[in-house]
């Protein structure tokens, strides 16, 4: 018994040595103005030509900046490293010139070559960018990514001197400068450092390692241990240094939502990614002042494979569409704010909503049913609801499953797959519906009905109907921002009718935010840009 | 007495001592049984008496085939087991039984009385299930134990009635020859006597052979009639047992019976004790020579050269020394 | 040592499985631990059917509501019944508990009951490959495998039941080697009696005890280690929820429906509180140790 | 020498009517049952008993040995040199365990620490009691194993217990026992897990030891063969009791109670060859289970109905006593 | 003792070869490739970068490749981390795993051997029963509820310590207490029933009769002998605390190895994961050699 109570007393000094109230991480950061900043994921890499996620974005959004930058309320294309730019009246010709102060991290300045070297290696098929469709509004980078072109110096894009540089594009692309300014795929590096770290061409290089980076944004690069933290410090060499708020950010990869919200109670973050769905009723009552929701540029929805027997008929997927009471789930299920969409493209996407809309209609929906010879839900196959492996999907799954069998009488099985295995499901369209969302790139309806033509590969369902190719590829190269968006409803429209897709709702984003963060403004991309933010101790 | 009905010749088990965790390689040998020769007439008892490790109760076993010999043959009523298949081997097992030392492990915790003893005795022969209860009630009245208890597990008895039961196991399957192995150490000795009495009484009405392995060498020489004494594996004097006992011939003997405590004060003042020195040396690297030698006050040089061989003293004993004419006429 | 002359005659002999049966009774953790066994069992097996609700019942209006005399455990957080869902939980739970089990007793009894029997360089030979698996990080192997194959009930119990089958092997193969040592066994083999039978009627009844044993110990290892499997999202399929999955989705909202948690950890740490108890009491009673006090 | 007369007026060492009884599931085990002995300085003391007798149970009570539970020493005292040891608190009794009282067990294979060398294991007595400093301690027990016939005693004593035969083992044991000089030796069975040849070693070992230092032993064995060449004085024990005492010559030439007397028959040492050997009925009593009067009386060739009445351990003619009420009154004479 | 550890690490080649292949063909046999990703990949682009990473060869000719790189000592490029090496990804988060596990496992030995020597010391006393009721406890409780329980209590209730990270030194207490209570509370099990085995035994009553003291008799008479089946059950435990590290690193954000390993299977990052396996078959490797012949050197019957 005595050896216990030495034993307690020991944890218990254990415990306490060191520890005690105090000040918390956050607090020190505030003093210091250091963002701590909860990530999500490790980041695959900081190369703006190789990374492909949304965690990436927000790093390399600290490290480089575009020729054009957003604007931190609208998202409006801004001047970034290029003071001023000219558009060619029909279009296809854009001419950014690019500031005398505008220098890298190491003090080169930044020339429009860089941006011509960088453009062609992304686009060099042995580097194996995922993002580099992104380009191909440009003249001949289609054929240059695919190979077919093997001199890319046919780019579109050519130094006209050392800060001028000229993008020739294959079509007027009324997006252009929205993707410019809010996509890393159009920064450049700096190709020397690149070339100094190994094969600019192939994956790999080593340039990105804290030692190594060279950038041109706000921040530059000090420290980078894997699955813990990433800090970056302000770069004095900044061409708008002298705004840069913040010293620093330190981005925290934390995978579990979980975890991410303790640690921000625990208050060691400023800023989460994301709130687990069953704690945002006990913020919005006790902590509204924490909790952000922001509308977000993506849609939640269920691919139909229209090839297989039971859904070719689309009246049955109109009735599995009208069945479902949108309301309900995002009330219930997923409780984040988010809206039931009735249509593809989220509303007021930079002015576009679809004014084909779906509807919820129990009556109709079983009527429809009847009407392609399932009254009542009989002689229909159990439709089996494929997603990958999470609480969220297998939530929204769950009521759907049990509003069909209520609302239709129409039996649904659930199948989760882990989400590799799920992704080559889907590939396969080796599924009946299958879970699937889809987060604009940029802000553009384009970026949400393309994915829908015959031969994108994120289609996904079988759904093939030229008539909705034309209407989209026409919109691509129209440059009358009217008659473009009348393109987009019609194909809209048509998507609609044949239904290939059950949309549900449209994203939110759902974190939390420490009152000290100032100018963080919402929008539906969830781009902060960093060098307008800072941090100020608010009053207890 | 006449006719040989166990005959036992150069029989030798060497075990391999190996070690290694992949490869294994050997190290030595242990020579638990080095060449041993004797017979036995149909019905006589022989006491095998030996410190412990010199190999007695291996050679117990090799002669039962329960471990296969190195060399040698065991003719058993003309038979050689030595040479037998598995399969015959498996078929003539019922001629020979083995009683044991322990007789809480001997019998299977989990069995009855009865289906230990029908076990035994449907093991070789076809026996109508009306005549096993009778019989087995008969056996264990041989044994003296009531045929009530047949229904009984092992647990529920005690240590000289477990015994019993063994004994009644092996007479089961009506051997010819059973070898019984310290059957009587692990019992106290009030129950001893017992046991002793009962062996004594089923050799003498059932013709049974039986070889009594002991330490004790008084409780051998109570029930023997010829007395061996190995060391180290090889036997190293045989002979009648009393004369074994009164008169020991090789140096050892004497150490050994000079080394029973006699339970009577006044000859246990008077006797002069051989006290050896040392212990049994490991089988693993036996001395040269007589094996015996560094323990012997009557060692000569010669005794470390050649391994002496039983040799014939007088017509009825035998004995394993080079000095035993000159120590035994002094 | 009861003398055998005042054993009434008619009194059948009382096996050691008897022994031991009378001594567990008097143990009185284990038979707490077996009785509350059964009453969980029987609340899971049979519990459905009373239930008014299904474990996959949504009733939206029924939002994470705690403990009421609607629904006794409370609901989770699509409005469905706890108690239902833990009754079907526990099915799956202690399924998994006893079939990996059984796949890792039947694999691993086989297995170490060969080696020990057979023994010399066969033995050797095997029991390296047990070694050799030993040193195979087997946790990560089952993660791997999970990943791989898929959520898979099927391969859960096989997988769970591969990876406990070695101690058991171990375990079996020492049994029936110090078994083959004992003198009850030589003299079965110097009676001439037949390999299989030894086996079955002389090896196999005493080594049961310690499987037996081992059997209980193992169950509660199993159910940690699917719990284990649930946090990484590699449980069962939803809508089924095993007590693990139950658990680890409670685990993230103890603050705000701490019934999420506890009940269903109730659930689970009394099963193993329970199975560990009476594995500890068999033990107890089957050990020849004790019961020659 | 059993002519000895007594010096002091107290022995060495008085046991008085000493009682453990050990409480099991299975009902109350009287082990120990009213035993009372005395040893005098110097003297050699059997105690001999078949295995449940109580022999090594009384000699454990004394030293504080029994687990407690189940265990309990529920009545006695002994008297060693005038502290009553049933009565001492544990410090008390530590300082005389292996410091004045001694103790070497059965199975030296186990009875030594297989994880210790023999050196810690063998100082170990001096450095509890005498606080010896280490080296010096190493020194007399170098000497302690030389003492006891071990050769090579300054390398050997670096080894471990399993590094050694059996013997040697108890040779170890014994020299650890001798190496603070007690005035007592108690020792339990020593010989038993030995081979005969071994076995005379030991005893002639312990004869001389007690020679050279002038210590009391007190030899319990099963084997009377061993205690008759050993001992001055004998205690006969059965079902926990003492039932007979007295001189060994006594003990073992007239035995008188019915007990000794069939078990000396029973020995077939003593018996001619081929002659078959007296046996004793049934089988030791069921401890558990009060007895009322003599516990051997069911076994008992001579019983009758007054053995069922109480009875107690009486000296009679020739220095002996005896537990049997029909030899005290008379009418039984062996 | 030499030709012993010699023998034993010889023993790890086929080891090493069983699990690099078995894990080699399994990750491969799986669905999904490691550049699949929910928006389309080109298939020229998943060309390219095949065949950079020389997927696109005969499995056989790579299960070669790997092998022959393997032994070198080379585990390869990771296929998600793009400018990382297995290696260098191992060197970066093993040393969290080995810290954190090393605490765990030391705060395991520390209150288990305490818990289970004051059980065995007095058995079925009360005081044993609440050690080993506490034990169960610990065995009973997932290590991903108690992880959250201590967080709120000492994290956000008392505001001693961080939720998560792996920054300062008090960051360690957390989630080494977690991982470590479970093993403490079998090691407790361990040690009592080791130590009352030991306190059985006949030497124990010969170092009473010596007049030792109950210390003496436990520090040095038992402990050594009762701590044989804690340090068997230490070689298991120790690559259980390695490999099973994961839930915890999750639950507290620590940069482990274990937390790696479980991001890359799901990513199929091929080389990381048959990497971390063949690492983890090392390592267990490597303590139940560390076990053995800490067996060796506590118990003087097994030296050779």
């Amino acid at each position: 018994m005595k050896l216990l109570n030495v034993l307690l007393v020991l944890v218990a000094l254990a415990v306490f040595s060191g520890c005690g109230k105090r000040e918390t991480r956050v607090d020190v950061a505030i003093r210091e103005q250091i963002l701590l900043y909860g990530n999500k994921s490790e980041p695959q890499d900081l190369d703006p030509h190789v990374v492909q996620g949304t965690g990436e974005h927000q790093i390399i959004s600290a490290l480089l900046e575009g020729l054009v930058a957003e604007d931190p309320k609208t998202l409006d294309p801004v001047p970034g490293l290029a003071e001023r730019w000219e558009i060619s009246p029909d279009g296809k010709v854009y001419t950014f010139h690019i500031r005398a102060t505008a220098k890298w991290s190491n003090g080169d300045a930044v020339t429009a070559d860089d941006f011509v070297k960088s453009y062609r290696r992304i686009l060099t098929p042995s580097l194996g960018s995922l993002y580099s469709y992104m380009l191909h509004p440009l003249k001949n980078a289609k054929a240059i990514s695919e190979g077919k072109i093997t001199d890319s110096t046919q780019l579109g894009a050519r130094a006209v001197d050392a800060r001028t540089l000229e993008l020739t594009l294959e079509c007027p692309t009324s997006y252009l400068l929205n993707s410019m300014a809010s996509h890393y795929t159009w920064w450049a590096v700096h190709m020397p450092t690149v070339e100094k770290h190994g094969d600019p061409y192939k994956p790999g290089n080593k340039w990105t390692r804290p030692e190594n980076y060279v950038g041109n944004g706000p921040f530059i690069l000090t420290e980078w241990v894997p699955n813990s933290v990433i800090r970056v410090r302000k770069n004095t060499n900044y061409w708008d240094a002298a705004n840069v708020r913040l010293n620093g950010i330190d981005f925290l990869p934390i995978e579990s939502v979980d975890s991410e919200e303790r640690s921000f109670r625990a208050g060691q973050l400023h800023r989460t990614e994301e709130l687990p769905n069953g704690k945002i009723d006990a913020y919005r009552k006790d902590n509204p002042k924490l909790l952000r929701i922001d509308d977000f540029l993506g849609n939640y929805y269920y691919r139909v494979n229209v090839g297989h027997a039971a859904l070719k008929d689309k009246r049955v997927r109109h009735a599995l569409s009208q069945a479902l009471d949108r309301q309900a789930i995002v009330d219930t299920v997923t409780r984040g704010g988010q809206r039931p969409a009735f249509a593809f493209t989220p509303p007021n996407t930079v002015g576009y909503t679809s004014r084909a809309q779906l509807k919820f209609d129990v009556e109709g929906a079983k009527k429809l049913l009847a009407d392609a010879g399932y009254p009542g839900g009989k002689g229909l196959p159990p439709v089996e609801i494929h997603y990958n492996t999470s609480e969220n999907h297998r939530a929204i799954a769950e009521a759907i499953q049990q509003m069909w069998k209520k609302n239709l009488g129409v039996d649904a099985t659930l199948r989760n797959e882990e989400w590799k295995v799920y992704l080559d499901t889907q590939t396969a369209t080796n599924y009946m519906v299958s879970r699937a969302g889809w987060i604009g790139d940029y802000p553009d309806p384009n970026t949400f009905l393309e994915t829908f033509l015959s031969y994108s590969g994120n289609n996904r369902t079988g759904f093939a109907n030229p008539e909705y190719d034309r209407l989209v590829n026409a919109a691509a190269c129209a440059n009358d921002p009217k008659a473009r968006y009348e393109l987009f409803q019609q194909a809209e429209a048509l998507l609609l009718d044949e239904l290939p897709l059950l949309p549900i709702y449209f994203y939110t984003r759902v974190y939390l935010l420490h009152p000290s963060v100032q100018n963080w403004f919402a929008n539906y991309q969830d781009h902060h840009p960093f060098k307008y933010v800072y941090l100020e101790a608010t009053a207890k | 007495m006449s006719e040989a009905f166990l005959q036992i010749e150069n029989l030798k088990t060497h075990f391999p001592v190996e070690r290694g965790m992949i490869i294994r390689r050997r190290i030595g040998t242990v020579k638990a049984v080095d060449g041993v020769t004797f017979s036995l007439a149909r019905g006589e008892i022989l006491g095998l008496v030996g410190e412990s490790g010199c190999g007695k109760s291996t050679l117990g076993r090799t002669i039962l085939q329960l471990i296969p010999p190195t060399e040698g043959t065991v003719v058993l009523a003309g038979k050689n087991l030595a040479g037998l298949n598995k399969h015959d081997l498996r078929e003539s097992r019922a001629d020979f039984q083995m009683i044991f030392q322990d007789p809480y492990a001997s019998l299977n915790p989990r069995m009855t009385v009865f289906d230990a003893l029908a076990e035994a005795m449907r093991a070789h022969r076809k026996i109508p299930a009306a005549e096993i209860n009778e019989r087995v009630a008969a056996l264990m009245q041989k044994v003296g134990l009531s045929p009530r208890f047949v229904k009984k597990y092992p647990h529920e008895f005690s240590g000289g009635q477990r015994q019993r039961i063994a004994i009644a196991r092996a007479l089961a399957v009506e051997p010819k020859l059973i070898i019984a192995d310290e059957p009587v150490s692990a019992l106290d000795v009030s129950i001893q006597a017992q046991i002793i009495n009962l062996l004594a009484k089923l050799s003498r009405e059932m013709q049974l052979t039986l070889v009594f392995i002991s330490h004790d060498l008084s409780v051998v020489k109570h029930i023997s009639d010829r007395i061996a004494v190995m060391y180290l594996g090889r036997i190293v004097e045989i002979g009648p047992a009393a004369q074994v006992f009164e008169q020991p011939l090789h140096p050892y003997t004497k150490a050994l019976v000079s080394a029973v405590p006699i339970p009577d004060p006044e000859r246990e003042k008077q006797r002069q004790r051989v006290i050896l020195t040392g212990d049994p040396p490991s089988p693993l690297d036996p001395p040269s020579g007589c094996s015996f030698h560094p323990r012997c006050s009557y060692a000569a040089t010669e005794c470390s050269r050649a391994v002496p061989a039983l040799e014939i003293f007088d017509p009825a004993r035998t004995v394993a020394c080079i000095r035993a004419r000159e120590i035994n006429q002094a | 040592m009861p003398d055998v002359a005042e054993i009434d005659a008619a009194e059948p002999g009382a096996s050691l499985w008897r022994d031991a049966w009378l001594r567990l009774r008097k143990n009185r953790l284990a038979v707490f631990g077996g009785v509350a066994l059964i009453i969980i069992t029987l609340f899971c097996l049979v519990g459905p059917w009373l239930s008014r609700y299904t474990y996959e019942e949504q009733d939206f209006a029924q939002y994470a509501k705690p403990p009421s005399a609607l629904h006794w455990f409370g609901t989770d957080k699509l409005g469905r019944d706890q108690m239902t869902r833990i009754m079907h939980g526990g099915r799956i739970s202690l399924g998994v508990g006893i079939c990996a089990t059984l796949v890792s007793l039947t694999i691993g009894v086989l297995y170490g009951a060969l080696a020990g029997f057979l023994g010399g360089k066969t033995d050797a030979a095997m029991m390296r490959i047990v070694d050799i698996l030993y040193a195979l990080p087997f946790t990560v192997f089952v993660i791997l495998l999970m990943v791989v194959f898929g959520r898979n009930i099927v391969l859960l119990f096989v997988a769970i039941g591969a990876v406990e089958w070695l101690t058991m092997a171990r375990i079996v193969r020492g049994q029936v080697q110090s078994l083959r040592k004992q003198e009850f066994i030589e003299a079965a083999l110097s009676l001439g009696l037949s390999q299989r039978r030894i086996i079955l009627r002389h090896m196999i009844p005493n080594v049961l005890g310690p499987v037996a044993v081992y059997t209980t110990l193992t169950i509660p290892a199993v159910m940690l280690l699917e719990a284990f499997l649930s946090f990484l999202g590699l449980g069962v399929q939803p809508p089924m929820s095993s007590w693990g999955t139950m658990i680890k989705d409670g685990a993230e909202l103890m603050e705000e429906f701490p019934w999420l948690l506890m009940i269903p950890a109730a659930f689970f740490s009394l099963t193993l509180f329970s199975l560990n108890f009476l594995g500890d009491g068999l033990r107890d009673a089957l050990d020849v140790r004790t019961s020659k006090d | 020498m059993c002519g000895l007369q007594k010096i002091d007026a107290m022995p060495l060492l008085q046991v008085k009517n000493l009682r453990t009884y050990f409480h099991t599931r299975n009902g109350v085990v009287r082990a120990v049952d009213g035993v009372s002995f005395e040893i005098e300085k110097g003297q050699t003391l059997g105690i001999v008993g078949e295995s449940g007798s109580g022999k090594s149970v009384t000699c454990y009570s004394m030293l504080g040995l029994i687990p407690q539970p189940p265990g309990r020493i529920e009545s006695g005292e002994a008297i060693f040199d005038g502290v009553d040891l049933l009565k001492a608190g544990p410090p008390q009794l530590r300082k005389i365990r292996g410091k004045r009282i001694a103790m070497i067990f059965q199975d030296p294979m186990t009875s030594l620490n297989p994880y210790m060398r023999i050196e810690d294991q063998l100082i170990e007595p001096l450095l509890i009691h005498e606080r010896t400093d280490r080296r010096r301690a190493v020194e007399l027990g170098v000497q302690a194993l030389k003492d006891v016939g071990i050769q090579d005693a300054a390398q050997r004593i670096r080894s471990y217990p399993h590094e050694f035969s059996g013997g040697m083992r108890q040779r170890v044991m014994i020299a650890m026992a001798l190496i603070t000089k007690p005035d007592l030796l108690i020792a339990d069975e020593p010989t038993t897990a030995l081979d005969v040849t071994v076995q005379a070693q030991i005893i002639e070992l312990v004869k001389r030891m007690q020679a050279e230092r002038g210590m009391a032993v007190i030899w319990i064995s099963h084997d009377l063969g061993v205690v008759a060449g050993l001992c001055q004085r004998v205690n006969v024990m059965y079902a926990g009791r003492v039932v007979e005492s007295g001189p060994t010559d006594g003990i073992f030439r007239t035995p008188q109670h019915p007990y000794n007397r069939a078990l000396q028959k029973s020995i077939p040492a003593l018996q001619p060859k081929g002659v078959e050997l007296y046996t004793i009925a049934g089988m030791p009593p069921d401890l558990s289970k009060p007895v009322a009067g003599c516990a051997f009386a069911p076994r008992c060739e001579f019983v009758q109905d007054i053995c069922r009445t109480p009875v107690e351990l009486k000296a009679g003619a020739s220095g002996q006593s005896t537990a049997c009420v029909r030899v005290q009154n008379g009418d039984l004479k062996l | 003792m030499f030709r012993f550890i010699a023998a034993r690490l010889l023993q790890t080649i086929p080891v090493l070869f069983v699990v690099a292949t078995l894990t080699f063909f399994m990750v491969r046999l799986v669905p999904g490739g490691p550049f699949d990703a929910e928006r389309n990949v080109p298939p020229e682009i998943k060309r390219e970068l095949e065949a950079y990473y020389g997927l696109d060869k005969p499995v056989f000719q790579q299960y070669l490749d790997y092998l022959g790189r393997l032994v070198r000592g080379d585990l390869g490029p990771s296929y998600k981390f793009a400018n990382r090496s297995v290696n260098e990804m191992i060197a970066s988060t093993f040393p969290v795993s080995l810290q954190l596990g090393g605490m765990a496992l030391g705060l395991a030995l520390l209150l288990g051997i305490t818990a289970g020597v004051i059980a065995a010391l007095r058995p079925n006393s009360a005081l044993d029963y609440t050690a080993s009721g506490i034990s169960m406890m610990g065995i009973c409780l997932p290590t991903f509820v108690l992880g959250p329980l201590f967080i709120l209590v000492f994290a956000l209730n008392l505001r001693w310590v961080n939720a998560s990270g792996w920054f300062d030194s008090a960051d360690r207490i957390l989630p080494a207490a977690t991982l470590g209570i479970a093993y403490a509370a079998y090691i407790a099990r361990l040690t009592r029933g080791g130590m009352l085995e030991i306190l059985s035994q006949d030497f124990i009553r010969t170092a009473r009769a010596k007049g030792a003291s109950e210390a003496r008799i436990i520090f040095r008479h038992s402990l050594r002998g009762g701590l044989l089946p804690v340090v068997s059950y230490l070689g298991p435990a120790a690559a259980g605390i390695l490999t099973g590290s994961f839930v915890i690193e999750t639950i507290f954000q620590i940069p482990g190895l274990g937390r790696h390993f479980v991001t890359s299977a799901f990513n199929r990052d091929f080389t990381m994961v048959t990497g971390i396996v063949i690492f983890y078959a090392v390592l267990i490797v490597f303590f139940n050699l560390l076990v053995d012949i800490v067996q060796i050197w506590l118990n003087p019957k097994l030296k050779y």
